[in-house]
């Protein structure tokens, strides 16, 4: 993790989507599938103290040009308005890589990606390292709408199979990707499910992968205020080695985690076998 | 920063028998450990750490959402997440030590004694450079609770902590502003035989949350901080400084800039604290320190300890 | 604001027996008597004036400078100028009055039988919709004159306030939130015969100049606005609306938007005054009207008072 | 006075200030020289909340363009850096004409304008008027260096006479704009003598005028929260007509006041003999 200005060389609409190009000269060290970045949006006067956490969509460097770092961003709230709305040559200040980010297969195994609206963002350097070390990649895309679907021609063109789902049925199969992952598991006989999108799709995509043996790989988003590990806002229950629930952090210890660990029913309480639970009526 | 000569300026300071070499130390809470902001700046050269509070257990601490942004701030109700106190001086104190940072270690018990036994644990346990009593968070369940929201209270806590501390061991009672008088609290604990006094901590806040029309935070209430109380915290430090001139206070409340530490020395406080600043800048305690250097330097203070309190004098 | 049905919203409420067509008024202090901000929009149209604190006497205010930005706020030390109340009857009332704009009068008194003065002064008079009782204003000099921060100076003024004013005359108590226990005072004022609260007034801060590095304001503390302190606000209306739910509050505290407004409805308030946001807006409070209108319809409320106190449902 | 939005339609310096000039559809009523705008910085999400007075340099409208409005703007502090790095095309909120402005005299007389820095804003358009009225105009210009004098051309151009000080000396005399001042006068004979700087500044030029006989029309620059007349912010201490002192508005009652009515000596306090003034103590 490194903390750096980044100049924005490039921003463009992408369905409901904003593609943000930055450039940097900070050597940022080694970025891989799931590592997300922490942007401090609103310049020196904002009022909006807390860094935006994205999933960091594609890195690459180049001499004389320095580290490019692309962000697929909805603008949500009051933060990532201003980002999307900033025009190319604006500095905004940086922390990445964070997080722990996939883990990729020691094997050739079948691999399914399964990702919610901009949860795709990760997913095509995915695609490409799982493709690059010989798995069998599948992709499952959903959203609500069409416009709100990202990297369908990058996915289609870089897996072994697309499917997706909108649920106003505006492009592919009507309903939800949780709907279609088990026909598509059972086809490609999917060893490992890489998922990114809301809690609900990720609970789902990981009930779905533990019915089949799969291993679930899920990205969540939890509000985060600082991104680097030392605010504890950003906790949810999960399972331990020893078999114990702990409320960790998200942005050190995820944001990736195994879909079998992570207490999916009890994201928004402190289960009650947790380390450190609080006696009836609470801390 | 402009036009800055560049004088030398020596900026170590004290609080009581505590000798900082620097001026800045991070908000508990607000950091961690430490070892996470290692990353992003060298964390023995700012004052010192203060820790996260420890609690005697693990606690799990509140449910999610935990924090809400605010203008100019957040809430927070984390509600003393930690792993206890066996854990932490195994894991993150030793880590400390062996890195060669200077820590605080700010203490929080659910009942007088309980503070006591976190004293008397911590004895002779190498690397502790003082207490920092955290009698004031808001953010446990029963309001009944905040010590420091009572002189009688908060003067009992601080008392057992110094009959079962280190003697000599430096001890700094953290205030609560959620009071009608700050300065009987402060008058209180110090009575009670703390060394020194931290503040601010949080304001007790709440936001409600404009989708479901209820409180968004996980614990209801939560704590208030960054620069939106910086007010309110530079008040708090020069009234207490002005009733008790002698008392070193650490000081904190939405500091951003060296210029707003400047604030809280001329105010009255030896040294500060840096919390909510850190997400949005993790280097920001060092580059604070930085900063304050140079504002010093322009107005040409060789010596940090020039301007404690230099807002009192007509 | 997308997708707005359009929904007609019954914005009608009521502050005990004040009934109020609309539910935003302006905050005592920040809309002088009305007049001025009549060129920016049509004062009728909201709920009511809350005219700037009455004395009895004129009264120059304190030194400049008397103000400071701070972040998402400002602290003021103004000291309640005005030209006392024969002044107020003779000139600003008669023109709200001629106006058509519903008033109320904030009263303000060094003691506790200049209250009752002010009231006594008031009976009778003609376009008086209903007293607001500032017992907690910071800036007075002396910090044991803050009635609000005691108990028993609080409802020993209302109780002299009630004797003195016209009968049956709606009377809100304007409480502090510098308080330990901020429920304890509004049980208080009630008991001695306040109809409603207005909470919360401004916080206790204080702004070290840059420069000089002495007290910027010239009254050295100031009062703490915005949305800066909304958190606080928020809190302090959902803790005294929970423990009195059948007392009608008057919510403020950093309102700037209609969905702030709407935080204190769900919080408790029955209706919201705005204050800061006009120096940032002088159209703020229609516009606020406006957007609370459409926050309501958005959500499928018809009814403003359906919203009201709704966070402390489960 | 009116609210509404403009549009940045030009930004570029002029010495250390910027020329910026607003462009707004809406009609803002007549503006005089001595009027002010009140504008809001920083955006929605801005950590602050005050607007910005500045003196309306110059106002024009056009058929098709609509009005223009011209600031000069010294960026001092947050919010006036803000409203200088903005881009063309941005829209602020103002609010305008505001305050009272400068008087004119009925006879054609000789006027003499006094501008310490960025206050010769709103001399040019009066400098325009009074010429247009037949009053000799003369002027003295002052600031603390070279690069801080604004409209030297302009108003050598519109003048009957010139004198620039600089404290430095970079430009006309070295000195203070008092120092020059009795000998304009004198040598023109000025009734009027109309004031715009920092607070020493009219004082000073009050006290000249005072001295001659001429009356002084003193542009004075307060501290504003609102600039509307709802805060009490503004104030100083002015004598009335009936020779008793008030705490007055600067945003409303002002900014112009006549030399001879401001208690300069008292600025930054509260005269004892004030209407109101405070026993022994204070409030
Ligand atoms: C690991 C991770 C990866 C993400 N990747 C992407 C991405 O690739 N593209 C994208 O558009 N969004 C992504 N998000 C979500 C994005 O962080 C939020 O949409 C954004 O923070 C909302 O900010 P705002 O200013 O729009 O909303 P506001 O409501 O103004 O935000 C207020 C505060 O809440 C926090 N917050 C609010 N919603 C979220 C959320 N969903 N997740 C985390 N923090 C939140 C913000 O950080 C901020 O501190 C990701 C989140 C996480 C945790
Ligand atoms: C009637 C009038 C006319 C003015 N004309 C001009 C002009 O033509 N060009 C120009 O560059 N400046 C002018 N000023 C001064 C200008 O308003 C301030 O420089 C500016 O408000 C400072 O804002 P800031 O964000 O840079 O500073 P900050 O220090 O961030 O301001 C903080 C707060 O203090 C207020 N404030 C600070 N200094 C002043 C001041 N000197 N006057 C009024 N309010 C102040 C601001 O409005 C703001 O609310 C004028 C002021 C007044 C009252
Ligand atoms: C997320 C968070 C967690 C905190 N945890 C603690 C804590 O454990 N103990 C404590 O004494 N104060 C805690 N605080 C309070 C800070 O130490 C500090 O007193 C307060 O935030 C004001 O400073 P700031 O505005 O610089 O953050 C916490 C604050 C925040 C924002
Ligand atoms: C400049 C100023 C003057 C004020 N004067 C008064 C006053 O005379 N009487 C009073 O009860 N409150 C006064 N207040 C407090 C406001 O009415 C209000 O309670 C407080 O500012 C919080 O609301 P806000 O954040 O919307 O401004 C004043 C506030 C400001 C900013
Ligand atoms: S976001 Fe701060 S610890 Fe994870
Ligand atoms: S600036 Fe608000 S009254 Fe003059």
């Amino acid at each position: 993790m490194t903390q750096f200005r980044a100049r924005l060389a490039g921003n463009r609409a992408v369905g409901e989507y904003r593609h943000l190009v930055f450039v940097t000269s900070a050597d940022i060290g080694m970025v891989k599938p799931g590592h997300f970045a922490a942007v401090a949006v609103g310049g020196p006067d904002s009022a909006m103290l807390l860094r935006r956490a994205f999933s960091i969509h594609r890195v690459s460097s180049k001499a004389n040009v320095g580290t490019t770092i692309e962000l697929i961003v909805s603008a949500k709230g009051a933060g990532t308005r201003w980002l999307t709305s900033q025009h190319e040559g604006v500095l905004v200040d940086m922390v990445a890589p964070l997080g722990k980010p996939f883990q990729l297969p020691k094997e050739r195994v079948p691999c399914v990606l399964v990702a919610g609206g901009y949860g795709a963002a990760p997913m095509i350097t995915l695609a490409e390292e799982l493709r690059s070390r010989g798995c069998r990649v599948d992709v499952v895309l959903g959203a609500s709408t069409e416009s709100k679907l990202y990297g369908v021609l990058d996915l289609k063109r870089i897996s072994d199979s697309i499917v997706i789902t909108t649920d106003d049925g505006s492009l592919g199969v009507r309903g939800r990707v949780s709907d279609v992952l088990p026909e598509v598991m059972q086809r490609a006989d999917s060893a490992v499910v890489y998922a990114c999108g809301p809690m609900g799709m990720l609970q789902a995509v990981s009930l779905v992968a533990a019915s089949t043996g799969a291993i679930a790989q899920c990205a969540v988003e939890e509000s985060m205020a600082c991104g680097v590990g030392v605010c504890m806002t950003c906790v949810l229950p999960v399972i331990g080695d020893d078999g114990r629930t702990r409320m960790v952090r998200a942005c050190t210890e995820g944001p990736v985690f195994r879909g079998d660990r992570v207490r999916w029913d009890a994201i928004g309480s402190v289960p009650a076998d947790a380390v450190g639970a609080p006696p009836a009526g609470g801390h | 920063m402009t036009n800055i000569q560049h004088v030398q300026v020596d900026l170590s300071t004290a609080l009581g028998k505590l000798q900082l070499p620097a001026p800045v130390l991070t908000a508990s809470g607000c950091a961690g450990y430490g070892r996470e902001l290692d990353s992003y700046f060298d964390i023995t050269s700012i004052g010192a750490i203060v820790t996260k509070s420890i609690m005697m257990e693990p606690r799990s601490g509140r449910a999610t959402p935990r924090m809400a942004e605010t203008p100019s701030g957040m809430i927070n109700s984390i509600g003393l997440q930690g792993s206890g106190i066996e854990s932490f001086i195994e894991h993150d104190l030793a880590w400390l030590r062996k890195r060669g940072a200077r820590t605080i270690v700010s203490i929080a018990g659910n009942n007088v004694l309980e503070f006591g036994r976190l004293a008397r644990r911590l004895r002779g346990v190498e690397g502790v450079a003082g207490l920092e009593i955290n009698i004031s968070c808001p953010n446990v369940a029963n309001r009944g609770l905040v010590f420091a929201c009572n002189p009688g209270s908060a003067a009992e806590v601080v008392a057992e902590v110094r009959k079962h501390a280190q003697p000599g061991l430096p001890l700094l009672a953290k205030l609560s502003p959620d009071v009608t008088d700050i300065v009987e609290i402060a008058h209180s604990v110090i009575d009670a035989g703390a060394d020194g006094l931290a503040m601010i901590n949080t304001l007790l806040g709440m936001v409600i949350d404009p989708v479901t029309l209820r409180p968004q935070l996980g614990g209801r209430t939560g704590g208030l901080s960054g620069p939106a109380i910086r007010p309110v915290a530079v008040r708090a430090v020069y009234q207490v400084h002005a009733a008790l001139p002698q008392v070193p206070i650490l000081g904190m409340g939405g500091i951003r800039s060296g210029r707003d530490a400047l604030e809280f020395l001329a105010a009255g406080a030896s040294a500060v604290s840096v919390g909510t600043a850190i997400f949005n800048d993790p280097s920001a305690p060092l580059r604070i320190q930085n900063e304050l250097r140079d504002e010093l330097a322009s107005r040409g203070f060789s010596r940090l300890r020039d301007v404690i309190g230099i807002a009192h004098q007509a």
